[in-house]
């Protein structure tokens, strides 16, 4: 037991994916192997990390020794380890799925790209300190792009370009809040930050400035016109992480920034937010519906699926938060099973236009039950994560006694019934164009339905879960 | 000694804004890239300038360093954009972005 | 507001749709089936909590209306409105016909707001049955009868029957341990008492099997299969959902823990569920009816109501909190299902009428062309209302038609203009000024 | 949309000169905390101190970074067209080189030791190696293919493996990670900066060189 309690599990979390990289890049003919094994090693230490949190509490670690202000603190609470559980879980399934989707060409430049993401990911995930933030931003940001423009596209590259551009744009805007806010305060620390942040005009510019650079990493509406290229575009792995923890590394920073670091709730950004994240639902929802490629219906699913994202900002009650996280997790593994399975269907008929998807149901039937059981979960039908998250985020409506949310939030469910029933209402029928179809391998298919039972199955861990967002009570105190 | 402080201080936000002006108003990739690095340059004016307000002692250490920090990340992310721009113009024939709104 | 205009308009909720009931007034009366909703609108617009003792009917009837009642009074008369307007299409050539169903109609819309309204068992139980068989009777109402649609109202018909009786029992063994059988004392009373078991069991058997709720789903989904879409939403909407209703009033939920009952009942709610899960995945392998999908739906909502009623009987504090969100629940679940079986079941109908070969690859495409079909569906409304103003109800369903497209030929212009570089930058600048201004001037 | 957008970013300027000139006219930041921890960080430099030994974790990232934009370069395959191929050089670049490489190599050495007690270090000398290396490159100089492939490989990753390494052997010693023994820090400083200097200089040598030169080979 001591090996699990002892060890600096924080630092392996980090270290490992690094390793795994430099190992892939220096042995680029083992990557497969190499990946696989930094990949199931990642989860364990996670599983371990876990352990050690519910045995002693919330954690922080001075990497250094110095602690803060003078060196970086990382620290764990729920809202940490549920990021980081939750990025293993994916990471295991794509690692799975990648190994066969790649050809070997491309398998050496992805392997050490990827590993490099996830080291950037946990390592976000892990800081406590807004310029070390910058600096995993970045990491995560550039690894992000390479993996964008990995197929070769002239349409992929484009994507990248813009992502990279607006990825450096909006992280310049965040640096230069966390400039104003050391020059304001001498220190970088959310937690001595917090104590110290009042209303003063450099805290107005710097959360200004860290706010919408944030929000435009996050691509909520209006700011969402890069997401849809760059995740259509992209290999179909690259597209699930992107989807389901790229953007929302982006949404946990800005969460951290907004429950601890900026002072005083203000009521009017909040409206101001929850209002952005309303319209994002309603226009990503018909712009999904009105989409004929899979890919981008799937995008602009998640355009839709971040504006659920804000409906708690102007809620402000730890009920709200705890949904709208639950959402987060839900909604990344969600959409990992769609973007497999929307490259699944891509493996098969090369294609992904959805009036063409000719039968697929019955001859990639694995693959379409992982579809509509990521579905459910989107929709926020019984008995899945979605479901459990949107039922939480009702409560918060009813108590908060806001209750036009509730009419949006409902209407997003109906919006995603449409575009799923519409892609699944395709996939039974006869295309025009008959196409020569490719064998998907076993692996890649079955990964799917794994990661998609998974998000069905997130509605029975609720307690569990709702528990380990208690931990260090990242939301606030519960009254009781 | 204070007044220069600032005044470097504030060229660094007029740096950030020609930089942001330039990155929206030109179509061409080379100058959009071009335009990021001066907004960096911007940033990193602002940081380090503002350390020097110590009153004869030594400037304060930290925001230099994050500046070498950022200098690199900013180099790394040139040398990636500069790459990915190039590879564009080889595909598409043409160093700038496509999909501009109609006029 | 005085009490006398109260309670002549509590009472006008369930009365005036029951005095409509009769022929020869509402044969003469225009529009009579929003009439009759007008006053449960009314009620569930005012803001009031308040409650009456008719003592002189029956055995002692409670009327009240509160937040919940409210709720769901305002869902089910937004409910009622649809059906009448559907309903007001479907007439048959033979004015007695004609006459009758109207009578059932009414009859069934009195009991469903009675239902809702009232405050004892023996209230719940009169209207609830009235509605009952009210529905019932608009199931076989009509001229051309399909013997499968026969056969699936008397299947209907037993299960009532059958309920109906348990629910009686459960009204005798209230009545020998109370002497008060509104809601609030028969808690008490049966809470203390040595027939609770019992109590509970019968209640949730009844309800359960007025509910349709799985494994006493059949005859919902063999009555389901034969019909049309007004009486498919008013299925969901009105028995279905006063049924749930029913256990949410009379078991004593908050009051009492029962664990046995409780945890059986989420056992049996989660069997269902999955159960449920499969008969989905199954339906969209074989036939694809999304009709079908959208009962299985209504069934996994009912299963997992019958987990949070198990977990109610559990765990008395966890309840207390969540109450009102079940409500929420029911009340949603109602509206959201009504939605989508009228688009469902209309445009099914409208594929098979158009050709009939085509409708296997074409099902899925009507989702595409929602906006046409609501604008469809509003005409409709307006030239059978106002038959007088059908020509220019016509002309404006044309020119709305034509708005559509130029609607979603901007919806797509807007994104990609969105999309464009300079107009997104100033977009994000916009936002980084407002937010800092909001800031500043919080 | 032009006057629009002129508009916006003059707001913004004005906003952003306002805030700053809003900060207190004095502020120590951290320096008092850096100066008293001096002693024991190793080096006499603040600036080395901070970087590589107070906030080593935020550099160590930062290696990675410079690490990942290199893989991306590379995963991005070849962009060199025939115009970009650089022809003979001219008889003045030939020689430049010469005499020059040498020269920035002896000061990439003496930038990577001043870095120690005054301004300088890894990342400076890694610079001037870095340039060395372009000048080679425009001169039309090539790495031998036998070192291409796996030597390079390690020489560009050296400085992140050890900078990690060293911090993972004191995790081992019931310290954190990164946190050196003071007696040690100045030995491992310099070791760490003397690795991380040369894959910084081969790094951008290759990031100008753009593609794998494996895959140019081939």
């Amino acid at each position: 037991m001591n090996l699990i309690f002892d060890t600096h599990w924080v630092m392996m979390l980090i270290l490992l994916p690094l390793f795994g990289a430099v190992a892939c890049f220096l042995w680029s003919r083992q990557a497969v192997t190499l990946g696989l094994i930094t990949a199931v090693s990642v989860l364990l230490s996670v599983i371990a990390l876990t352990l050690q949190v519910l045995e002693q509490g919330t954690l922080r670690y001075a990497v250094g020794g110095w602690g803060a202000p003078l060196g970086i603190d990382l620290y764990v609470d729920g809202l940490s380890l549920l990021m980081l559980i939750v990025t293993a879980v994916v990471g295991v399934a794509i690692s799975v799925y990648s190994s066969a989707y790649f050809k070997p060409g491309k398998a050496k430049h992805y392997w050490p790209l990827w590993m490099f993401l996830w080291a950037a990911l946990n390592s976000l995930f892990l800081s406590a300190d807004i310029f070390n933030l910058y600096v995993t931003l970045e990491l995560m940001g550039l690894a992000a792009v390479a993996l964008v423009a990995l197929s070769g596209s002239a349409s992929a590259l484009a994507a990248a370009m813009r992502y990279l551009l607006i990825s450096l744009l909006g992280s310049l805007f965040y640096l230069m809040g966390v400039a104003l806010l050391y020059h304001a305060y001498g220190t970088v620390d959310i937690a001595l930050l917090a104590q110290q942040v009042e209303s003063s005009p450099a805290v107005w510019a710097a959360i200004g400035l860290m706010v919408t650079g944030l929000l435009l990493k996050i691509a909520l509406f209006p700011l969402h016109f890069w997401l849809p290229a760059a995740h259509s575009s992209a290999p179909a792995p690259v597209s699930a992480l992107l989807s389901a923890l790229v953007v929302k590394a982006s949404f946990y920073i800005l969460l951290r920034l907004w429950l601890d670091v900026f002072p005083e709730a203000n009521l009017a950004l909040s409206y101001l937010l929850g209002l952005l994240g309303a319209s994002a639902i309603i226009w990503g929802g018909i712009q999904a519906l009105y989409q004929t490629r899979l890919k981008l219906l799937i995008a602009y699913s998640t355009v839709m699926q971040i504006g659920y994202l804000f409906l708690a900002f102007p809620l402000a009650s730890i009920i709200g938060w705890k949904a709208v996280f639950y959402l987060l997790l839900s909604h990344a593994i969600a959409k990992t099973a769609m973007f497999m399975a929307a490259g699944n269907i891509l493996f098969y008929g090369g294609h992904d236009q959805i009036a063409d998807l000719d039968r697929v149901a019955q001859r990639l039937p694995i693959t379409l039950t992982a579809f509509g059981l990521a579905g459910i979960s989107l929709m926020g039908l019984p008995p899945s994560g979605g479901f459990i998250a949107k039922w939480l985020l009702l409560e918060a409506i009813i108590l908060s006694g806001q209750w036009w949310w509730a009419i949006i939030l409902i209407a997003g469910g109906l919006l995603t019934g449409a575009y799923v029933f519409k892609v699944i209402g395709f996939a039974f029928t006869q295309a025009e164009v008959p196409h020569e179809p490719r064998m998907v391998p076993k692996r890649m298919e079955w990964v799917t339905l794994t990661v998609a039972v998974l998000a069905i199955m997130l509605g029975f861990m609720a307690p569990q879960l709702l528990a380990l967002m208690d931990l260090g009570a990242p939301f606030g105190e519960t009254m009781s | 000694m204070i007044n220069t402080i600032f005044l470097y201080a504030l060229a660094g936000v007029g740096l950030f804004s020609l930089g942001l002006y330039a990155l929206i108003v030109h179509a061409h990739l080379l100058r959009k890239i071009l335009a990021i690095n001066i907004m960096g340059s911007g940033v990193f004016l602002v940081l380090v300038s503002l350390a020097d307000r110590t009153q004869g002692i030594a400037p304060d250490p930290v925001p230099h360093a994050m500046v070498i920090t950022g200098i690199v990340v900013a180099v790394s992310a040139t040398a990636l954009a500069l790459t990915l721009m190039l590879r564009v113009r080889s595909e598409t024939g043409q160093a700038e972005l496509l999909e501009e709104p109609p006029k | 507001m005085n009490d006398i205009l109260w309670n002549l308009l509590l009472l006008s909720v369930p009365g005036l749709p029951l005095l409509l009931a009769f022929p020869p007034l509402h044969s003469r009366l225009p529009w009579f089936r929003y009439l009759a909703v007008t006053p449960a609108i009314i009620v569930a617009l005012m803001s009031m909590t308040y409650s009456i003792e008719l003592s002189w009917l029956l055995f002692g009837i409670g009327l009240g209306i509160d937040g919940q009642a409210q709720l769901l009074l305002g869902v089910s008369a937004l409910l009622w409105i649809a059906v009448a307007t559907l309903f007001s299409r479907k007439t048959s050539n033979s004015k007695a016909v004609n006459n009758l169903i109207s009578s059932l109609f009414m009859l069934t819309m009195a009991g469903s707001f009675g239902a809702i309204l009232a405050t004892d068992l023996v209230g719940f139980f009169v209207f609830s049955t009235l509605m009952g068989y009210g529905f019932y009777g608009l199931l076989i109402a009509g001229d051309d009868l399909h013997h499968q649609t026969r056969r699936a109202a008397r299947i209907y018909l037993v299960a009532m029957i059958i309920a109906d009786v348990m629910l009686f029992e459960v009204l005798l063994i209230t009545a020998l341990v109370t002497e008060n059988m509104s809601f609030a004392m028969a808690h008490q009373g049966i809470a203390q008492s040595d027939y609770l078991t019992l109590y509970l069991w019968l209640v949730v058997f009844g309800f359960a099997l007025k509910a349709g709720i799985w494994p006493l789903h059949f005859w919902l989904i063999a009555v389901y299969r034969h019909l049309g879409s007004a009486m498919a939403i008013l299925l969901c909407g009105v028995p279905v959902i006063i049924a749930l209703l029913g256990m949410l009033r009379w078991l004593p939920l908050g009051e009492t823990s029962s664990i046995t009952t409780g945890v059986t009942l989420q056992g049996i709610g989660l069997i269902g569920l999955l159960y449920t899960c499969f008969l989905i995945f199954f339906e969209w392998l074989k036939n694809r009816s999304f009709t079908m999908i959208t009962v299985y739906t209504m069934l996994l909502a009912s299963g997992l109501f019958i987990i949070a009623i198990g977990t109610g009987l559990t765990d008395a504090t966890t309840w207390i909190r969540y109450e009102n969100s079940v409500y929420y629940f029911i009340a949603l679940l109602s509206l959201a299902l009504a939605i989508l079986l009228a688009l469902t079941i209309r445009l099914q109908q409208h594929h098979t009428t158009t050709t009939a070969t085509q409708v296997d690859d074409n099902t899925a495409m009507w989702f595409e062309r929602w906006p046409a079909t609501a604008v469809a569906w509003a005409g409709n409304i307006g030239s059978h209302t106002l038959p007088e103003w059908r020509s220019g109800w016509l002309a404006k369903v044309n020119h709305l038609g034509l708005l559509v497209c130029v609607w979603k030929r901007s919806l797509a212009a807007n994104e990609r203009n969105l999309q464009g570089w300079t107009v997104a930058i100033t977009l994000f600048l916009t936002l980084a000024a407002i937010i800092t201004l909001l800031l500043i001037f919080h | 949309m032009r006057l629009l957008l002129m508009a916006l970013i003059i707001a913004m300027a004005a906003g952003l000169a306002y805030a700053i000139l809003s900060l207190p006219a004095e502020s120590a930041g951290l320096s008092v905390y850096t100066t008293e921890n001096i002693a024991i960080s190793g080096v006499t430099n603040p600036v080395t101190a901070v970087l590589l030994n107070y906030r080593a974790y935020d550099t160590f990232l930062e290696l990675g970074v410079l690490l990942l934009a290199l893989l991306g370069v590379w995963s991005l395959g070849s962009t060199a067209t025939a115009s970009q191929r650089p022809s003979a050089p001219g008889p003045v670049l030939d020689n430049l080189a010469r005499v020059l490489v040498p020269i920035l190599i002896v000061v990439a050495g003496y930038l990577f030791w001043a870095g120690a007690y005054i301004p300088g270090g890894a990342f400076q000398a890694g610079a001037v190696l870095g340039a060395a290396g372009v000048l080679l490159i425009l001169a039309g100089w090539r790495i031998n293919h036998r070192l291409v492939g796996l030597p390079l490989r390690i020489s560009l990753v050296l400085g992140l493996v050890v900078f990690a390494v060293v911090g993972t052997l004191f995790m081992l010693t019931d310290r954190q990670f990164l946190e050196f023994p003071p007696q040690y820090a100045g030995v491992l400083i310099l070791l760490i900066e003397g690795l991380a200097t040369l894959s910084i200089g081969i790094a951008l040598a290759a990031l100008f060189l753009g593609a794998d030169p494996e895959e140019d080979d081939n």
